[in-house]
């Protein structure tokens, strides 16, 4: 097997934030019932973590699981993990009516990080990033100017932005014009 | 009627005009009428004026809820073309078309045609074969339209990007004789003309039921009160619905909003009139000097004549790619319309269950510039029952799976 | 521009990360039906200038489908809720009823 | 003469010189000026031409509202017509001219039109240049459009120099206006916690209070402004922006917010304008007055100007704007202007008072020696490009018995309306004030939000509170209720004691005299920029045009760049009087945003050049575009129209790799075709109803090609279906279908079959997919597996045609489907997108014995074509039923429901005389031209030519030599072998055979294989 390559390869751009492509990510789209004990299990064993609740992310590092609609949850795991981690889950959920899929080429990864990462965003998506409204452990998908993405939080100061692997130039390239130097908007 | 020119100005000028007489009468309404039309819209009054003019038939009262002329006739971004695919739109457009190039004259009002031409840009190769198809089915249809390539373009429209990053321009279907009028114009001359048949046009009137007799119509209530009539006109576009439920039947409509915005005037640096779907934007520039540029429809029902700001700036984000230029222009203004969208996104021009009762509406987005040719046509209908202009428009085409689609050769319509 | 309250994810969302539907509580006419029933449930519209019902996505966003009530000529939402049912529901329609007394639409009141 | 005072000046720093140029003259000012300060500091008057008849025209007003002085701005690639030097802050380098003169401002040959002012009335054009027709265009238009518009055009090859964004922000509470109303409201709102977006249009905070003076809490006012600015500043929960305008409010409280940020240094690095989509609970509109302007003749000429406005240049920049000053007023705040000007040394002549008795302010003006003259009028003023002398006459009557003094500046004030923009935009609706002469916002109708509940309030002047201490005790009170109404609990703090010195009532006074004569009334203007005048108003009301838009339109009042700010109401006012009416009953127009002009680059924001829109790039997306690609869209994906070689031409390139494909080895990037995954138990039944044909019948590892259509019959996707166990279906859609299937799937999923259990997802950009295609495919796979042993055996055995398998194919984890679109020998290779361009070099590499090239989508169309494959796009286009393309095989008789079953037996659709799909070939061999349509005999009943028929696809078959194409013609797979005629646009009519689609390969034996 080659060795596989992300959609941009770890590029990265320094402007008033840091914004990077952050390289693979394993991630199954899940579908099914929440509130399904098999599902719960073998999100259990595949993240060590809880099914999430509304608009949740309970992520940390590369492994963690993330709400996405009341019957789909994203599942991160190790890139190299993937097809093992994802039979796994096919095999604990059996026979219950579920879709478990490998989607990890179809992303892209992003972090934007620094002190001004929410006004960057805050360029892009017409979401409310203010600290009151948004921190480590929300979710949420919207769009970031012309194409669906979701994010979530690492830190105080980090996001990480999800969007597919065909948007990711230009998802890189809106990012560079929305953290260039002297844009500062000086509001969160 | 006063007849108006360059000679009554100068000899109203002397004393310093105050003998103009108003342009249209501004009458109470009569017990009854031969034909009723409501709707003082460019639509309303074009009918009722080739009624009387083509048919004399003067007995006519123009009913109307505002002022004349206060819809959408006033609203639209004024462009004329007939470049349409289908055989029944390029039969109504064209007609309308060549109306519009005498229209001046045939109303002594200055309604200032400018036939400057009109480009569609075609930036995809999908778009190229459509307006192809479009230029092959003009010519059979006798509407002169012709497909340029970019250079030709350039020649005519000098501001324009060529190669945008992302969508180069591979050429554009020319109509040399399209272009655009003075909206209000058109409204203003043909309320002046038919007032002068002796029609009345009744503002500020509200029509509040209509009253029919064994499947018939015989007349209107109104805030001015009842008025009889033998036949009904329905010419109320967004309110289309509302009128149709008094009379009884119901349309394949919806009301949505349109928007449009002007930029602040500048000396002349664009000639004719541009549209470009690929990206959702067109333009033109007025006589005063204003950019006049169209943008697109909400997706949602809408009856407040205010639309959502989003359409707005895809529109100019649009037009700045394609015309770099006026990226240091400033939008001065912008206002919406509503607009009534059928299923195919085609007119209505029929009869309708109620007899004696016709229908026009469903004009969407591109009204303006059938004005004459609906008038012509739905004039032709309600005298003799029968027009060709209006056959393919007719309400039961729905039904019968018949659509008069424009969306299929790249074009849309505005 | 629009803000709906997504039923599914709980965000308000505003209007560019939605898309519309259209009439909401169609009901579906297929093989068998009559020409005049096929004709009404593809075009016969719902147009009202007032209290409506509609069907919207959440498309830049939770990807569900979701119904609002909503007044087309003020633009006010009453309320907005799941799409799987097919007619709706009374807290819904209590809640038009406070605002607009005497409300109808189609064969809902 | 206009100077620059020797004291005042608050908002300038005389330390601080700054060079600049006003058509090429260098000129100084001072830092803190505004480009209208500095060139009357320079004396500069006259600063540009009105619109219609050319007149002179001069700095009338301090602020937004400034309808005269208009300049091109900056150069080149920073050129800005149109840009107001009231709100231009000053900066070294700036240079501007002036505009709509030609061959300068002093000498402007489109002047004669003033000569003829008396034949240009309103509408004049309508009754005119009516003959002879072609005159119009050809020569009445073209002088026209010259005459009018305003600005210089920036250059058509220009190129902005600069960016923009926008930014999305959310608050409890909006104030727009940072004048003491928006500070004091702020505050009020702030202290219950609520979240304070405060955000003022010019560069400082304050507004009028400072120029106008007062005390609050016994301090003076600009001490109060001081504190409470900094105040704000240390408060969490409120965000203060200067020199961002509200622009416009529209439903759900969204609000326009128009940052510029570098205007006032440009070449800074960041971007030029930032735009605000603000989303407030609430939103107070802190928005001030504007003061109007008096009707009388020669109002127009530079150095008359707003009283306040030459109280704002003296206070605020230090500029005096004239030596020998006349006031003209109907209330007392213009004494202020007096006194300030009196005070500063300047000649105040007198104070001509329309009111039969003055107020109290004007004692003080009498004690400063000021003549103050009521119940007078101005009846005209004399001169040209700048004020020469003034008459003098009684208010009441006709203009008569007039006494003519030397002045060369004139300070008018007809009383003052506030700025209700903000409130009337989305919908807030006016009560007229009869004391005042002004509408205000009406508070029992604001603006109604998505709660139905109002979502605006207005607060200070805006409100229609127009002395200091009404104004805070107002917006104070309004702050508070607009933190009650974003659900929070306002504190109980006292509202700061403003002065509130008594003045005397003013007195409407829409024209001076009050019964001006005609010749009076034409020189007497109401809209500058436009030259409308008052007997303009009266003609349109006299014509008929009785509706305030009909008189708007047809004198084009309030149309000029500053829509009506200063000549709106006082329109109006000589409207309602002409059609003896009241000004309430007459009505305003519509106030539309934006409140002033914004740039269309900030409108289009980030979104420009590279990131316009998105290109959707594949994992082999560099490999294409290293390797000559000619690049076309479809739809947001970029895809290789053909690989252009050095010296080829595209059609030449194309040909190279039709031929190849056929004879040796082709490659095309199939990975924008969409993918979606179906599961579930009642996937089949759910695929059955999307598909015209069945789907659940499919056989684990089988493939089927498959048709959708919509409900109402047409086709609107087609692609290979593949079965991958009991519960999943692999779906194809066509490039850019995948988001578009995936919503309708999920649309009758949720909406309509929702207790049916089906997941569907999108894996689309998953893999990596690549079409291996020619009679050598099965030769380079097996080299690739036989060099790194991959296991799939790709024999005709083990994966027959319409089969998939899953394995891998050299080192490469693949899934391979035995599919054709081309009619070769030909897999489709799913590999993931992260190996895509590992696999496609393995390829290349190993393909180069068997003759391999990749091919584009052009050639793809040709192979399909050549097979006589439809393509959806080509061959449909939104009215094509399936019936119309010979497709009925793939309409299931078995089932009961489809999507689109029902469609197709309306009487259209059922119709024999519909167009049906054949192959066509021109008897030349030539290639027919794209759309061209097949006529028949006759017109139809609109005199168009009777057709018969069209070209759907139309290409030149390499392969064949000769010109292919397929169509839809009436009755055509009956009337095989006819010669039907396709006239073209380029004069030619073309002749062409009907044929059977299938060109090349009938029986299908090289797929086969």
């Amino acid at each position: 097997m080659s060795e596989p390559i992300s959609a941009l390869n770890h590029a990265s751009y320094d402007g008033i934030a840091n914004v990077r492509e952050c390289g693979l990510q394993g991630m199954i789209t899940l579908r099914g019932d929440l509130s399904d004990k098999s599902l719960a299990k073998a999100v259990k064993d595949a993240t060590g973590q809880n099914v999430p609740g509304q608009r949740e992310a309970l992520v940390s590092g590369d492994t963690g699981v993330c709400w996405m609609s009341p019957d789909e949850l994203l599942v991160l795991v190790p890139y190299a993990e993937v097809e093992t981690k994802l039979a796994a889950m096919v095999k604990a959920l059996g026979k219950t009516h579920t879709l478990a899929v490998n989607v990890s080429d179809a992303r892209a990864v992003f972090t934007i990080s620094g002190a001004s990462a929410r006004e960057v965003l805050g360029k892009v998506a017409p979401v409310d990033l203010s600290s009151e409204a948004f921190q480590p452990g929300q979710i949420r998908r919207s769009r970031l100017a012309q194409v669906a993405g979701a994010f979530w939080m690492d830190d105080a100061e980090t996001f990480r932005v999800v969007c597919f692997r065909s948007a990711a130039d230009y998802v890189f390239k809106l990012l560079k014009v929305a953290a260039q130097p002297g844009s500062e908007v000086g509001v969160y | 009627m006063k007849h108006y020119s360059a000679f009554a100005v100068a000899r109203e000028a002397l004393r310093y005009h105050t003998g103009w007489e108003r342009a249209w009468r501004s009458p109470e309404p009569k017990k009854r009428y031969d034909v009723i039309i409501i709707g003082a819209g460019g639509h309303g009054l074009a009918t009722a004026y080739y009624l009387g003019k083509n048919y004399g038939i003067q007995n006519v009262a123009v009913i109307e809820k505002g002022w004349l002329g206060g819809g959408n006739t006033g609203r639209n971004t004024t462009i004329i073309r007939s470049n349409y695919l289908q055989d029944p739109s390029a039969a109504i457009y064209e007609k309308a078309r060549g109306l519009y190039e005498d229209l001046s004259q045939d109303l002594n009002y200055n309604i200032m045609f400018s036939p400057r031409g009109v480009i569609m840009l075609a930036q995809t190769q999908h778009e190229i074969r459509g307006y192809q198809r479009t230029a092959h089915a003009n010519a059979l249809q006798g509407v002169k339209t012709e497909w340029i390539g970019p250079e030709r373009v350039k020649e005519l429209v000098p501001i324009i990007n060529l190669d945008g990053p992302r969508y180069p321009v591979l050429g554009g279907l020319w109509q040399e004789r399209g272009g655009t009028a003075r909206h209000d114009a058109v409204a203003w001359g043909y309320a002046r003309a038919c007032s002068a048949m002796g029609m009345d046009i009744i503002q500020q009137c509200e029509v509040t039921g209509v009253r029919s007799q064994d499947g018939r119509v015989v007349g209107v209530d109104t805030t001015k009160g009842a008025i009889d009539c033998d036949k009904l006109g329905i010419v109320v576009a967004g309110h289309s619905g509302q009128l149709a439920e008094m009379a009884g039947f119901r349309l394949p409509l919806e009301a949505v909003a349109l928007q449009a915005l002007v930029s602040e005037p500048i000396k002349p640096c664009m000639d004719v009139v541009v549209m470009a779907n690929t990206v959702h934007g067109y333009m033109s520039q007025s006589d005063k000097g204003e950019m006049v540029i169209g943008g697109g429809t909400d997706g949602f029902n809408n009856f407040t004549q205010r639309g959502s700001f989003h359409h707005i700036e895809e529109t100019v984000r649009a037009l700045v790619e394609t015309f770099p230029m006026i990226s240091r222009l400033k939008m001065l203004r912008q206002w919406g319309g509503i607009v009534d969208m059928t299923g195919d996104r085609s007119p209505i021009l029929s009869k309708t269950p109620l007899g004696g009762c016709f229908i026009n509406c469903g004009w969407g987005t591109g009204g303006f510039k059938a004005i004459p040719g609906s008038g012509w046509g739905m004039a032709q209908l309600m005298a003799t029952g029968h027009s060709p202009l209006t056959e393919a428009f007719s309400l039961d085409r729905f039904k019968e799976g018949r659509f008069i689609d424009e969306s299929v050769a790249a074009g849309v319509a505005h | 521009m629009l803000i709906l309250n997504c039923p599914y994810c709980g965000v308000d969302a505003e209007e560019t990360e939605l898309a519309a539907g259209g009439e909401a509580h169609l009901k579906r006419f297929g093989p068998g039906s009559s020409d005049d029933e096929f004709h009404d449930y593809l075009f016969m519209r719902e147009n009202p200038k007032g209290v409506h019902f509609e069907r919207w996505r959440h498309a830049n966003g939770c990807g569900k489908w979701f119904h609002a009530a909503r007044c087309t000529n003020t633009l006010e939402v009453f309320g907005t809720y799941t799409a799987q049912t097919s007619e709706p529901p009374q807290d819904i329609k209590d809640a038009i009823a406070a605002k607009r007394p005497g409300w109808t639409w189609r064969e809902f009141s | 003469m206009s100077t620059r005072l020797a004291k005042q000046g608050r908002l300038i720093d005389r330390s601080k010189k700054v060079t600049f140029t006003f058509n090429g003259t260098s000129m100084q000012g001072y830092e803190g000026d505004t480009l209208a300060s500095a060139l009357l500091a320079n004396d500069q008057m006259m600063v540009g031409r009105s619109f219609k008849y050319h007149r002179p025209r001069g700095v009338v007003a301090s602020g937004a509202e400034e309808p005269n002085a208009l300049v091109g701005l900056g150069q080149g690639n920073r050129f800005e017509p149109n840009q107001r030097a009231t709100t231009t802050e000053l900066f070294n380098g700036l240079t501007a001219i002036s505009q709509n003169h030609w061959p300068s401002l002093e000498h402007d040959i489109g002047a004669v039109n003033t000569a003829f002012a008396r034949f240009l009335p309103a509408g004049f054009y309508y009754k005119t240049f009516i003959h002879p027709k072609p005159f119009w265009k050809h020569v009445y238009e073209p002088f026209i459009r010259q005459s009018a518009g305003l600005g210089k055009a920036p250059d058509k090859d220009s190129r902005d120099a600069d960016t923009y964004e926008h930014f999305y922000a959310f608050t409890d509470v909006l104030v727009i206006g940072g004048g003491v109303a928006g500070l004091q409201a702020a505050k009020a709102a702030a202290a219950s916690g609520a979240k304070v977006l405060l955000i003022e249009q010019s560069a400082y905070w304050g507004g009028r209070a400072p120029v106008d003076g007062g005390t609050v809490n016994d301090e003076p006012v600009d001490k109060f402004v001081e504190q409470l600015v900094s105040e704000l500043e240390t408060m969490d929960n409120v965000s203060m922006r200067s020199r961002c305008m509200g622009a416009g409010v529209y439903d759900h409280g969204y609000v326009l917010g128009y940052e510029r940020l570098t205007d006032h240094t440009p070449g800074v690095q960041g971007p030029r304008h930032r735009l605000w989509r603000i989303r407030a609970k609430q939103i107070v509109t802190a928005t001030g007055a504007i003061e109007r302007p008096l009707s009388f003749a020669g109002n127009d000429v530079p150095g008359v100007m707003l009283a306040s406005a030459m109280r704002d240049y003296a206070v605020n920049w230090g500029v005096n704007p004239g030596e020998r000053v006349i006031v003209a007023t109907n209330n007392d705040d213009a004494y202020r202007t007096a006194i300030t000007l009196k005070q500063a040394g300047v000649d105040v002549l007198r104070i001509v008072d329309a009111r039969a008795t003055a107020g109290p302010l004007a004692e003080e003006a009498r004690q400063l020696g000021i003549r103050v003259d009521p119940g007078k009028a101005i009846a005209k003023v004399k001169g040209g490009k700048r004020v020469k002398k003034v008459a003098i006459c009684n208010q009441e009557g006709v203009g008569g018995a007039r006494e003519e003094v030397e002045a060369d500046a004139v300070a008018m004030s007809g009383g003052w309306s506030p700025v209700v923009h903000m409130w009337s935009h989305c919908g807030g609706k006016l009560t007229w004030d009869d004391a005042n002469a002004f509408f205000r916002p009406d508070p029992s109708r604001p603006p109604l939000g998505a709660n139905g509940e109002g979502f605006v309030l207005a607060a200070g002047a805006s409100n229609g509170a127009l002395v200091l201490g009404d104004v805070l005790t107002d917006a104070h009170a309004v702050g508070k209720a607009a933190a009650k109404a974003a659900g929070f609990k306002p504190k109980n703090i006292k509202a700061p004691v403003g002065e509130t010195t008594a003045e005397a009532p003013m007195e409407a006074v829409w024209l001076m005299p009050a019964n001006a004569e005609i010749q009076l009334r034409m020189k007497s203007w109401l809209d500058f920029q436009n030259d409308v005048k008052v007997s303009d108003v009266q003609l349109a009301a006299r014509e008929g045009y009785e509706s305030v838009e009909h008189t708007k339109r047809y004198t084009t009042l309030g149309m000029a760049t500053d829509q009506g700010k200063l000549s709106n109401i006082n329109g109006l006012a000589i409207l309602a009087d002409a059609l003896e009416s009241e000004i309430p009953k007459v009505g305003t127009t519509t106030f539309r945003p934006p409140y002033t002009p914004i740039s269309m680059g900030a409108i289009g924001g980030e979104a420009r050049g590279e990131v316009f829109q998105p290109i959707r790039q594949t994992p082999m997306h560099n490999w294409h575009d290293r390797n000559g690609a000619d690049w076309e869209p479809v739809g947001h994906w970029r895809r290789t129209y053909a690989y252009v070689r050095p010296g080829e031409s595209v059609h030449d390139a194309v040909n190279r790799e039709v031929k190849n494909t056929r004879d040796n080895l082709g490659l095309l990037d199939a990975s924008t075709l969409g993918k979606l995954i179906v599961k579930g138990p009642d996937a089949g039944k759910f695929l059955d109803i999307m598909y015209t044909n069945m789907m659940s019948t499919l056989i684990v590892g089988k493939c089927r090609y498959g048709l959708m259509c919509s409900e109402n019959g047409f086709l609107i996707d087609d692609g290979v279906v593949a079965r991958i166990d009991k519960d999943t279906w692999l779906c194809h859609t066509t490039t850019g279908g995948a988001e578009r299937i995936h919503g309708h799937m999920e649309e009758w999923l949720q909406t309509e079959w929702w207790d049916w259990k089906v997941y569907v997802a999108n894996v689309t950009e998953q893999y990596a997919q690549v079409a291996v295609v020619g009679p050598n495919a099965r030769k380079v796979l097996e080299k690739l597996n036989a060099q790194a042993g991959g296991g799939m055996d790709l024999s005709k055995e083990a994966l027959p045609f319409m089969e998939w398998r899953d394995g891998k194919i050299g080192e490469f984890d693949a899934r391979a489907y035995r599919i054709s679109f081309s009619g070769e020998l030909s897999y489709e290779i799913a590999v993931p997108a992260s190996q895509g361009q590992a696999f496609w070099d393995a390829l290349f590499e190993a393909g180069q014995e068997f003759g391999v090239m990749p091919y584009g989508t052009e050639c793809l169309h040709i192979l399909r074509a050549e097979k006589g494959f439809i393509m959806i796009g080509d061959e449909t286009d939104g009215t094509v039923i399936p019936q119309d393309l010979g497709l009925h095989w793939a309409l299931s008789k078995k089932k009961e429901d489809y999507l689109g079953k029902r469609a197709h037996s309306r009487s259209h659709m059922a119709d024999p005389e519909r167009w049906k799909l054949v192959g066509l070939e021109t008897v030349d061999g030539s290639v027919l031209p794209d759309g061209a349509y097949a006529v028949g005999e006759g017109v139809n009943a609109n005199g168009q030519r009777n057709m018969i028929g069209r070209v759907t696809s139309t290409y030149f078959s390499a392969n064949l030599g000769k010109g292919i194409a397929m169509g839809l013609i009436k009755h055509g797979p009956d009337r095989m072998g006819e010669i039907v005629e396709f006239p073209g646009t380029d004069g030619k009519t073309y002749k062409a055979k009907i044929v059977d689609p299938i060109f090349f390969d009938k029986d299908g034996e090289k797929q086969n294989v």
